[in-house]
């Protein structure tokens, strides 16, 4: 049985991965899981400086999903090389580093800074975090600024692109092919959608930062319906996420069009989890007589 | 040995109208927990609440251990209405305890409310020893109070409307408990775990006091082990003393460097 | 205490109404609720010619809400004058008529076809469905295009106009600010959100026409902020929605700045749940000392 | 008086691995059901599962009523585990139920696997009087037989591995019983609840012979009242014969014009 699957020129023993910000930097869960049955880690989003993230209360559960407001907060790409990379290369399960900055400049130092360091074997690029020099909309809603930044990152690194696409958009896949024609090599998505919480109590927004970003099982509907539009709008590989908890919904993305998933909210509920969707992709395949897993993706185009 | 393991419900014993006190015994191998550690408890069945919710240690038994709680929302309704025989799954022991008085200390541990749940463990752990303050609303939220004397070199105990013992806050009653013994003040630690407010007094007191307090903090959590920095308060860490520039203090996660923190290093803001 | 409300020069004795298509015409519910407790029906959404609306399966449960693929069915315009409107007129709460078209010309006649048509107290518009004229995409998620089909709409009507916005955009705040400039008297938000599910074991989506739109308790995050972003941009009344389960919900969305709010898909979960929400907000203003729910608007923008 | 009533579990009894009997007690005043409406289940204490399922009635009892039901998905697992005493909110009694047979007709009554849960209070509202037809995949997933027995005409049983009863479907069955009664053939009425190409299957063979047939149809659904429009299949109505050109049917809703659907007027999509 075929589990390999190959993200814009990485190879994975199987689809399943990790959902940036929700594995901090791996280490976390090492007692939790064999994080080699992984066919990647993605690790919590990094930008050239630590950033410290927003004050707390940063996280407030919804109804089948949770709100966050962390506010990017990272030790920067200096401590992650120096601390968290010897850890991550022990394992013989790539690493895809997670990344954004708050101008073009930043997003493309941290690109070549990335680059070329043993232990990263891909670059995934958050596009869905505020551009200082456009009053803060995110570089992942306006198709120009996307086209800008993410040519520029191209330019940078010779590592495997992934770009993560933001969901608060009016047409994802002009977004998708966008982004594909200014050189990403795979598409992520998708991100949080923004929402906010409001406690009646106190009358007054339930985080501190008052908008975040919703995520969990609550979105899945939207997040495999935009993985099936973007399917049909690219040629390069995406990597769906949104609200996977088991295999069965990870087998949903990829019938969706999903190359490989990510694993992101469930890891809070149960830290075993990621590896268990791994090896239920497998019993699944094992259970429809499936001998690879590149026959299911997009299945769900076929009728 | 993994913290994630599955516990069989054996009890859950109502304590007065909206505290329960739940028996587990766990059936997968277990860490052994230290005093003001807790637990991530599963509350769902559907995806709806979704997070695990977090629970202190509140003792250890022969058979397991046992969590205190409040009926609070949701997640603790549906709790409080499982039945012996259930069997949810756990995350534990997680974070950072309370760091033990050393030989000669005396130790004055303070509760209130539900805090008793945090810091019960820990009076065990010093039979005989501490001082043990213990504050409630009212008559009827004072819990184990028999127990609690057993234990204790001295409990006091206060409540807001003078059903139980003094009517008096915690604050109030440190005051009394280290002006009646002057000679241990020196060598007083002091461990606490309540509603915010109260914490904050207290780090206010004893830091003016100068004596050595831990407070056990909390904050809403996603994942219990870390990963998410969701958790965070802004404290001093002394591991991350360097980046501290201007005693602003670092955001720490209750989870993982807490949920106990020097009093000192923690930033109210 | 005073619960009235008046959206668009429409006075309600409160500010609960009922979500398009969530209450049929209204009858359906009268053994469940008295109809008189509620601030406003809203009905299922019309047409100027009856529709017959997309095949079934037509709804899937997803985590904490639903797909619904209607596809508008509806009786038209003239069987609901003749047949629904009758009862509607015995009743002593407003009735507000949800419509739609799949041209400009469509909304204008159907628009000038309900004008004057007593017991109908009021329009809502819906845009968030598809236009013939332009590939289909919906006439909510393009600027110029809302702004043609509400000015047009506005032209031939003189009932209170409510445009109800689509939350499928990547800027809502600029959607409504359009609405406002084209003559909407208030707006209401928000409709559902795009999704899909796929059924792993057929392989194909659960819905016959592959994508539905979101509702219930997993879009209130996203719904409460646009409620809350699109009061900092407009001055016209707010309708809020999505997601509405019980009173403290509909307090939440009332505190980010909604004036009125539609109860939705808990309808189906509870069919006596409009009224009890009418009567717990009630009683909330009770508990917290409120004298007027006007003093509840907003609430959560003094921070 | 208002469909949506509240009910407390009396029982809640395993049949086999996964069919169970639910027998409630209606705590508020409950409208008398007819043989082929159906209720909708609320079965979450969050908001997941959202939607209530929808359940035929079984059967009517002295205290209350009963719902037999198989374990399916999510909804049903939760419903399995309720305990008596729990409480739930439902509606109903809902849609259109079977048409009772006139003076002289035979009825003729069919179901595959758990639809033996919609057709069984029709065969006791008409004792002694229905030919019983009742397949399933095989003899553990058979219930009621010896009760079957007792309040019909004939009961014919049949099981895909042959393991009670004939190894064979119910249309086979079907004309059997047909052959065995030609006499009664000109005043049959087929009822039958299944599986859906049974139901297809049967409407193509009763049509042939030009027997009259009620099916009880199922669709995913929200509302169970007839206003979300989730639940439609299309159908020729008698209500509304006049739009229906072309022999096309229109839209019907199971909940409210159905479930029950005379044969003829399906159309299969
Ligand atoms: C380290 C730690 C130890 C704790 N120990 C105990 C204990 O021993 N006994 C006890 O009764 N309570 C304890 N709590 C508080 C307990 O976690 C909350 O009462 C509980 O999560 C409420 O859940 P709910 O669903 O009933 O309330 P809801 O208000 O419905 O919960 C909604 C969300 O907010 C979170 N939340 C609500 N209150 C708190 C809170 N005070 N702290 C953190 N998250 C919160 C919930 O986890 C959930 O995600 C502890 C909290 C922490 C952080
Ligand atoms: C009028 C009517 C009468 C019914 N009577 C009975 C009965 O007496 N006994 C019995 O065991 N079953 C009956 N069913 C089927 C029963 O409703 C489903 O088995 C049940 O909804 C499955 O719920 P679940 O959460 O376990 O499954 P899941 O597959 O997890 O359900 C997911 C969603 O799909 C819906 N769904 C799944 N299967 C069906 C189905 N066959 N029909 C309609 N909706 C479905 C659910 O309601 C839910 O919204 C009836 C269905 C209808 C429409
Ligand atoms: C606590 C938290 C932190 C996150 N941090 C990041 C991040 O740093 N970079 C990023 O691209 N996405 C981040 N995400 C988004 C997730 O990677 C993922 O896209 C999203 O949560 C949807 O997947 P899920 O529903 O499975 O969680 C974060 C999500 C959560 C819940
Ligand atoms: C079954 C169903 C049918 C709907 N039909 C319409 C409609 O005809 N017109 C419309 O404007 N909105 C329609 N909606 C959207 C609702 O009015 C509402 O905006 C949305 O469901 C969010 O609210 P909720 O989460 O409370 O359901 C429909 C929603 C559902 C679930
Ligand atoms: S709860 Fe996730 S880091 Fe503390
Ligand atoms: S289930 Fe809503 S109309 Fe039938």
């Amino acid at each position: 049985m075929n589990l390999e699957v190959s993200i814009g020129g990485l190879k994975m023993k199987n689809p399943v991965m990790t959902a940036s910000g929700t594995f901090g930097y791996g280490e976390e869960y090492e007692e939790f899981l064999d994080l080699n049955l992984l066919g990647a880690i993605v690790v919590k989003g990094l930008s050239l400086q630590p950033k410290e993230g927003n004050p707390p209360p940063r996280v407030v559960e919804t109804a089948a999903g949770m709100l966050n407001a962390i506010g990017l907060q990272n030790i920067g790409i200096e401590r992650f090389v120096s601390e968290k990379i010897p850890f991550l290369r022990t394992l013989n399960t790539p690493v895809i580093v997670n990344f954004f900055g708050d101008s073009v400049d930043e997003y493309s130092e941290a690109a070549s800074r990335l680059d070329g360091v043993e232990g990263i074997h891909a670059l995934e690029m958050n596009i869905s975090c505020p551009n200082k020099q456009a009053g803060w909309a995110a570089f992942g809603t306006d198709p120009k600024v996307t086209c800008e930044v993410v040519s520029a990152v191209r330019k940078r690194t010779t590592l495997p692109l992934i770009v993560k696409l933001s969901p608060n958009v009016t047409d994802i896949a002009l977004m998708a092919r966008v982004a594909e024609d200014s050189g990403a090599d795979a598409l992520s998505l998708i991100n949080t959608l923004t929402g906010m919480a409001i406690d009646i109590r106190t009358r007054s927004p339930k985080l501190a930062n008052i908008r975040g970003g919703l995520s969990g099982p609550a979105i899945k509907p939207v997040a495999v319906r935009m993985v099936y539009d973007v399917f049909k709008a690219v040629k390069v590989p995406l990597v769906g996420m949104g609200g996977i908890m088991n295999a069965d919904d990870a087998v949903e993305f990829i019938m969706a069009g999903a190359s490989a998933v990510a694993v992101g909210t469930a890891n809070f509920i149960n830290p075993s989890v990621a590896g268990e969707i791994a090896l239920g992709i497998a019993a699944f395949m094992e259970r429809e007589g499936i001998g690879d897993i590149r026959l299911l993706k997009g299945a769900a185009h076929a009728v | 040995m993994s913290r994630a393991f599955r516990a069989e419900i054996r009890e859950n014993l109502p304590l007065n109208r909206n505290h329960k006190l739940l028996t587990l015994a766990p059936l997968d191998p277990m860490s052994e927990p230290q005093p003001g550690q807790f637990y991530m408890v599963e509350v769902h069945e559907g995806f709806d609440p979704l997070l695990k919710r977090a629970f202190s240690l509140f003792r250890r038994t022969p058979q397991g251990m046992q969590l205190m709680y409040r009926l609070q929302g949701r997640g603790t309704a549906i709790l409080g209405n499982m039945r012996p025989g259930s069997v949810i799954n756990m995350l534990g022991p997680l974070g950072r305890g309370y760091p033990l008085p050393a030989a000669g200390e005396t130790p004055i541990i303070i509760a209130g409310g539900i805090g008793i749940a945090s810091v019960f463990s820990l009076i065990e752990t010093v039979p005989a020893r501490a001082h043990v303050i213990y504050g409630a609303r009212t008559r009827d939220d004072l819990f184990m109070l028999n127990e609690l004397k057993e234990i204790s070199k001295g409990l006091s105990v206060c409540t807001d409307d003078g059903t139980d013992g003094q009517q008096a806050n915690v604050l109030q009653m440190l005051d009394q408990v280290l002006g009646a013994h002057p000679q241990e003040l020196a060598d007083a630690v002091v461990y606490a775990c309540g509603p915010r407010p109260m914490l904050r007094a207290l780090s206010v007191m004893t830091k003016a006091k100068d004596i050595k307090a831990y407070l056990s903090l909390e904050e809403h959590m996603a994942c219990g082990i870390g990963a998410c920095l969701g958790c965070v308060v802004r404290a001093k860490d002394t591991g991350t003393a360097a980046e501290d520039k201007d005693r602003q203090g670092t955001y720490q996660r209750v989870c993982k460097e807490g949920p106990v923190f020097d009093a000192d290093g923690i930033v109210w803001e």
